[in-house]
């Protein structure tokens, strides 16, 4: 059960990896920003699977119920401002890779690189 | 109850992005993110019963709203690039 | 409540309000202008709580009146004052100054843009010093970073929005790394309060999540610090960023990172981890020695003006975090000392460089041949603040230099491979202060190069009143000595 | 009366569950885009009506329901304007399979 | 049972993120990543995270895939082929994941209700909650009012998103000219599509609404000011495919936007200051009305208005600047 218990972290390591490596190893510029979502997305998964509480459910108080056991809303609470900052940082990034396209007419970080070289 | 169907439903949507990875066509890959957009809205709406939080379906309407939203969008993405290429076309053809 | 209470929240808040107020003004000089004034106010507010933290008191600040650890609270004290002061000192300066200089590269209608954007920076790196939770430094990290980003593509050369993508990637990994630590942290104590979470660290018996924390966020603040070797944006960002923006971001913005990571490793984990010394001893000091080896001899053989003076701030890092990595009174006493001596010298070059970028239109070392005859105010201001750079005495640079020598000496031989060290790399910061300094007295101006008029007069001023800072702290530390030895003192608190 | 309104709900859940997974072998399985297309559209409407319905049979008279029909409605009328609007596109475009018989190739 | 379902929707998680990193087909790879946020939204909600998975699903499967395709009808729709797989690279990310590795055995399991986040400060959210603040949703308590510095801090990341994107791209022309393209054809939106348009027009009052109870039920059920700012952007951006960017922007002219932007970051900052007015520290509700539980749902109420109008008018900012590009090619 150990295993199992520990699923969600497993999974958050497998795209952590994945969207870390895509960041770094990518060429593409668009590719990197995809890559940087997965990789931020991870982080989400790490936060949300800490607030499950074994028979719990969402903290929205029901009127009524006795003895209901209530998810933990602090992470949940740091997810949403992390997801903000996520599409924040996406947006900004387009944008720039949308002006790269423009100055350079490629989104090839090596080879902009290259253009850059012989300027 | 709850759990058969929404099984039935998770095998629907894993058969949905086994289409998306394989494509071949971007038109098969939109399909399949429609496909797959109202699976999750018809998952979330039987999990919402199965977690017996029935308030929660709000969610299953907003993913609806969301996934039309997206494929539109992935329409037009094409359009204009079919309108733009169109023009670029045009182009070559005056020069 | 007076409104002496609400300085720690105004301190933030000020700017940050101001920020949509300008965003969208048609009138330029307006927003130039209501920027310039909140950037003061902000000054003002440091200015103040500089002086009551200097009587020995820290001062907490609820925010919506809860306590701690359920709501967020705002905690200052002098290390988070001396940062205060730098921030908002280098922000007021630069933007006094650098109007003129702002309307060679950014087009007019954008400038309104361009003052919200710093003011969110101003907001985000003051946001970060004088909070006392561990989330919400992320979140402010984020509101200066993305405006940091925005800031440096304003730049004029297609090359600036390269090296912006590349900053903002690595400042993201940065940022995302922090992250993870935290939460890991917070999965192992429940808390995100600074100060409760060095409570109640020490209670946690499986640590291996915290050691994978400590390792993150660490790494993650390096990556933002720039200490080497993950300094791969900074040269290129300070290179194309406009050259006002070179300056205060010089001044202040990796100095703020530093400072959350030497907050995190010593108050959250060196008094609670076991072996945690073994992170500066084995990771820390290394890189250190290497980033002021490396970043000196980079600087010795570039030609570009601005990215010589970029590696230069990777040594200087270097200094900091050496300082810090002594794990004594004396070396974080120096580190600290170094930040803000650091920030007067990189500010004032910057400004004699942004000075010189008002009469040339390339800023490669060759490109200055003569520039010493036909500005002469420009470049004894460099030269000033250079000297201060190498570490002369009497300079501020000096200051810090002395200290870092005397916490290396009490280190044992290892100490004494490190004294080297920095008389070898100020030797070499020599080198490339002098390089610049003979091209520009003594090269010739190329046969039909334009005759360069001297800066503008309130550039210029600040400029100078920027370098004779570097002279008065070096003959009177004893504002910035004082409270970086609180700091210090108050850093240590649990490990001395 | 509520084994009665089980039954119901059984037998719905089994029609949609049939339906879904019916549908998703055919764009799995169809040869060509339109098929494919057709296969999901399709379904997609009736696998909704029938699982939805299903859950309002359990859910009864309340706010659930009306929301449960809401998103009924919704569907039903954007899955078909997604499916039109995707096969239009792809026409238009002048998609064409490579196994599609040679006389509708232009 | 829900476990079992959350590790299936985990590994298919796994295997979409791999097929998007694989793929050379950039479209292929945003519309996966649509996937991608889908299925991260559904395991939230079977987590118990509603609130999350709302926004996950309204910004990460909406919004983020609206503005990528943006940026690739600007750009490119294919990957070059990469070159030889950088060694370095692989490297450093299997230094990363062995760290994570190494810490994930100590950590608590899934569920655990000795786990230390479910012992310090959260009880305390949820015991307080009720009789501090009164509403049922814990989640908006804190955000709003517990936690509410760092809620507006997330105010200005999207309005600094904003004021980024507007500045980066008129960086080769008048600011003027972000949202109005010089002389390029209006691509008329998908008028030719009269189904779809008909639909979508109908649809959108609903959406609307929708977006409005999403924002103003926040208290009681899951939403607030995030999630409706990113449905009824959600909306007007719909009209805007089906009629045209100019269109939507008659609808809602460019200064309406930007003072959406500015007015909804003021709003929030202005209830703060009110609370210091007041004699009450920065965002202290309580001091708002005679009674202080009544003040904390004022203060919440006001502050998540000031939210989802700065994010409605952010959201539809940099869509409108992204969409207003004309094609460099």
């Amino acid at each position: 059960m150990q295993i199992l218990g520990l699923y969600n972290y497993w999974v958050f390591v497998a795209l952590l990896m994945i969207g870390f490596y895509a960041v770094i190893a990518k060429d593409n510029l668009i590719k990197k920003l995809i890559g940087l979502s997965i990789f931020q997305a991870a982080v989400f998964l790490l936060y949300i699977s800490m607030d499950k509480v074994e028979g719990g459910t969402a903290p929205i108080i029901q009127p009524g119920a006795v003895d209901q056991i209530y998810s933990n809303p602090l992470p949940q609470v740091l997810i949403l401002t992390a997801i903000v900052v996520g599409i924040s940082t996406t947006a900004l990034g387009l944008a720039i890779v949308v002006r790269i396209k423009e100055a350079y007419d490629t989104i090839e970080e090596s080879e902009a690189a290259a253009m850059d070289r012989e300027a | 109850m709850f759990v058969t169907i929404s099984i039935a439903i998770l095998v629907t949507m894993a058969l949905a992005i086994i289409r998306a990875l394989l494509g071949p066509s971007i038109y098969d890959r939109v399909l399949a993110v429609n496909m797959f957009g109202t699976k999750t809205v018809l998952l979330v709406s039987v999990v919402a019963y199965l977690l017996g939080r029935p308030d929660f379906l709000d969610l299953a309407l907003a993913y609806a709203l969301i996934n039309f939203i997206g494929v539109l969008a992935a329409l037009e993405f094409f359009q204009s690039r079919l309108l733009r290429s169109g023009l670029d076309a045009g182009k070559e053809e005056d020069s | 409540m007076s409104l002496a209470a609400q300085l720690p929240a105004l301190q933030v808040v000020v700017p940050m309000l101001t920020a949509p107020l300008v965003a969208f003004l048609r009138l330029p000089n307006l927003a130039w202008a209501g920027t310039l004034a909140a950037s003061a106010m902000a000054f003002a507010m440091a200015v103040s709580l500089t002086l009551t933290v200097l009587g020995g008191v820290s001062i907490d600040y609820a925010m919506g009146g809860w306590p701690a650890p359920f709501g967020i609270v705002l905690a200052i004290d002098a290390f988070s004052a001396l940062l205060l002061l730098v921030v908002t000192g280098a922000s007021t300066l630069a933007l006094l100054a650098g109007k003129a200089s702002l309307d060679r590269e950014i087009a007019v209608d954008r400038q309104p843009l361009f003052f919200a954007g710093w003011l969110l920076v101003l907001a985000g790196l003051s946001g970060i010093v004088v909070t006392g939770d561990a989330f919400n430094i992320f979140v402010f990290m984020e509101i200066s970073s993305l405006a940091t980003y925005m800031l440096v593509a304003g730049g004029p050369d297609r090359r600036a929005l390269t090296s912006v993508f590349k900053y903002l990637i690595m400042g993201t990994i940065g940022a995302t790394f922090y992250l993870i630590g935290v939460g890991l942290i917070y999965m192992m104590t429940g808390t995100l309060n600074l100060a409760d979470m060095a409570d109640r660290i020490g209670a946690v018996e499986d640590v291996k999540p915290i050691l994978v924390a400590a390792g993150f966020i660490t790494m993650g603040l390096a990556l933002k610090a720039a200490v080497f070797p993950l300094h791969a944006w900074l040269p290129n960002a300070y290179t194309y960023a406009p050259n006002i923006v070179t300056v205060f971001l010089a001044a202040c913005s990796t100095k703020v990172a530093l400072y959350v990571l030497l907050r995190f490793d010593f108050v959250v984990f060196q008094g609670n981890l076991a072996q945690h010394d073994l992170q500066f001893a084995g990771f820390l000091i290394p890189l250190a020695l290497l980033g002021i080896v490396m970043g000196s001899i980079a600087a010795v053989f570039e030609r570009n003006l601005k990215r010589l003076l970029a590696y230069s701030s990777v040594a200087q890092i270097g200094y900091i975090l050496l300082g810090a990595g002594c794990v004594s009174l004396l070396g974080l006493t120096s580190g600290i000392v170094h930040m803000f001596n650091h920030a007067l010298t990189k500010g004032a070059l910057f400004l004699a460089v942004a000075c010189l970028g008002m009469s040339l239109a390339r800023l490669r070392v060759s490109d200055i041949a003569g520039v010493g005859r036909q500005m002469p105010w420009t470049m004894a201001a460099f030269v000033l603040a250079g000297l201060s750079l190498i570490g002369v005495p009497g300079t501020a640079g000096f200051i810090s230099k002395w200290y870092l020598i005397l916490a290396a000496l009490e280190q044992g031989t290892l100490g004494l491979f490190m004294v080297a060290v920095i008389i070898g790399s100020s030797l070499l910061a020599v080198v490339y202060i002098w390089r610049i300094v003979e091209t520009a007295y003594f090269g010739e101006r190329e046969a039909g190069a334009t005759v360069c008029a001297e800066a503008p007069l309130p550039i210029l001023a600040l400029t100078w009143a920027a370098a004779l800072a570097n002279l008065y702290f070096g003959l009177r530390p004893q504002l910035p000595v004082e409270l970086a030895t609180q700091a210090a003192r108050a850093l240590l608190g649990d490990a001395l | 009366m509520s084994l009665a309104l089980d039954i119901g709900s059984w037998l719905l859940f089994g029609i949609g569950s049939l339906v879904l997974f019916i549908g998703a072998l055919g764009v799995l399985r169809m040869p060509t885009l339109y098929t494919r297309m057709h296969a999901a559209s399709l379904t997609d409407s009736l696998g909704a009506i029938a699982v939805l319905g299903g859950i309002m049979l359990q859910a009864g008279w309340s706010l659930a329901a009306l929301k449960l029909l809401a998103i009924l409605l919704f569907l039903l009328l954007t899955s078909p304007a997604s499916s039109y609007a995707l096969a239009n596109a792809a026409l238009l475009a002048g998609h064409q399979d490579s196994r599609s018989p040679p006389e509708n190739g232009a | 049972m829900t476990i079992l379902f959350a590790v299936f929707l985990l590994t298919m998680l796994v295997i979409t993120a791999i097929a998007i990193v694989r793929t050379p087909d950039l479209f292929a790879a945003v519309m996966l990543l649509g996937i991608f946020s889908l299925l991260m939204a559904a395991n939230f909600f079977v987590l118990d995270a509603a609130d999350v998975a709302l926004t996950e699903a309204a910004v990460g499967a909406g919004i983020s895939t609206v503005l990528f395709l943006g940026a690739l009808a600007l750009t490119a729709a294919r990957e070059r082929s990469s070159l030889a797989p950088p060694r370095l690279a692989l490297v450093v990310v299997l230094i990363t994941a062995a760290t994570v590795v190494y810490a994930t055995f100590d950590k608590p399991a899934l569920g655990d209700p000795n786990a230390p986040v479910h012992q310090h400060v959260a009880p305390w959210y949820l015991e307080q909650t009720p009789v501090l603040i009164g509403i049922p949703n814990v989640v908006t308590a804190v955000l709003g009012s517990f936690r509410g510095y760092d809620t507006l801090g997330e105010v200005f990341v999207v309005f600094a998103a904003a004021i980024g994107v507007l500045f980066v791209l008129s960086g080769d022309r008048p600011l003027s000219a972000v949202f109005r393209p010089k002389d390029a054809p209006s691509t008329g939106g998908l008028k030719h599509h009269l189904i779809p348009r008909i639909v979508g027009k109908l649809l959108i009052p609903f959406i609307l609404l929708f977006g409005f109870y999403v924002q103003f039920h926040g208290e009681y059920g899951p939403g607030g000011g995030f999630q409706a700012g990113a449905i009824i952007a959600a909306a007007v951006i719909l009209y805007a495919v089906l009629e045209g960017e100019d269109r939507a922007l008659v609808a809602l002219p460019e200064p309406v936007l930007k003072g959406l932007v500015a007015g909804g970051a003021l709003l929030y900052t202005a209830v703060g200051l009110v609370c210091m007015l007041l004699g009450g520290n920065f965002l202290e509700y309580s001091v708002l009305s005679a009674d202080a539980v009544f003040g904390q749902q004022l203060g919440i109420i006001l502050i998540e208005a000031g939210v989802g109008v700065a994010v409605t008018g952010v959201l539809l900012c940099i869509f409108h600047a992204f969409a207003a590009r004309d094609n460099p090619a």
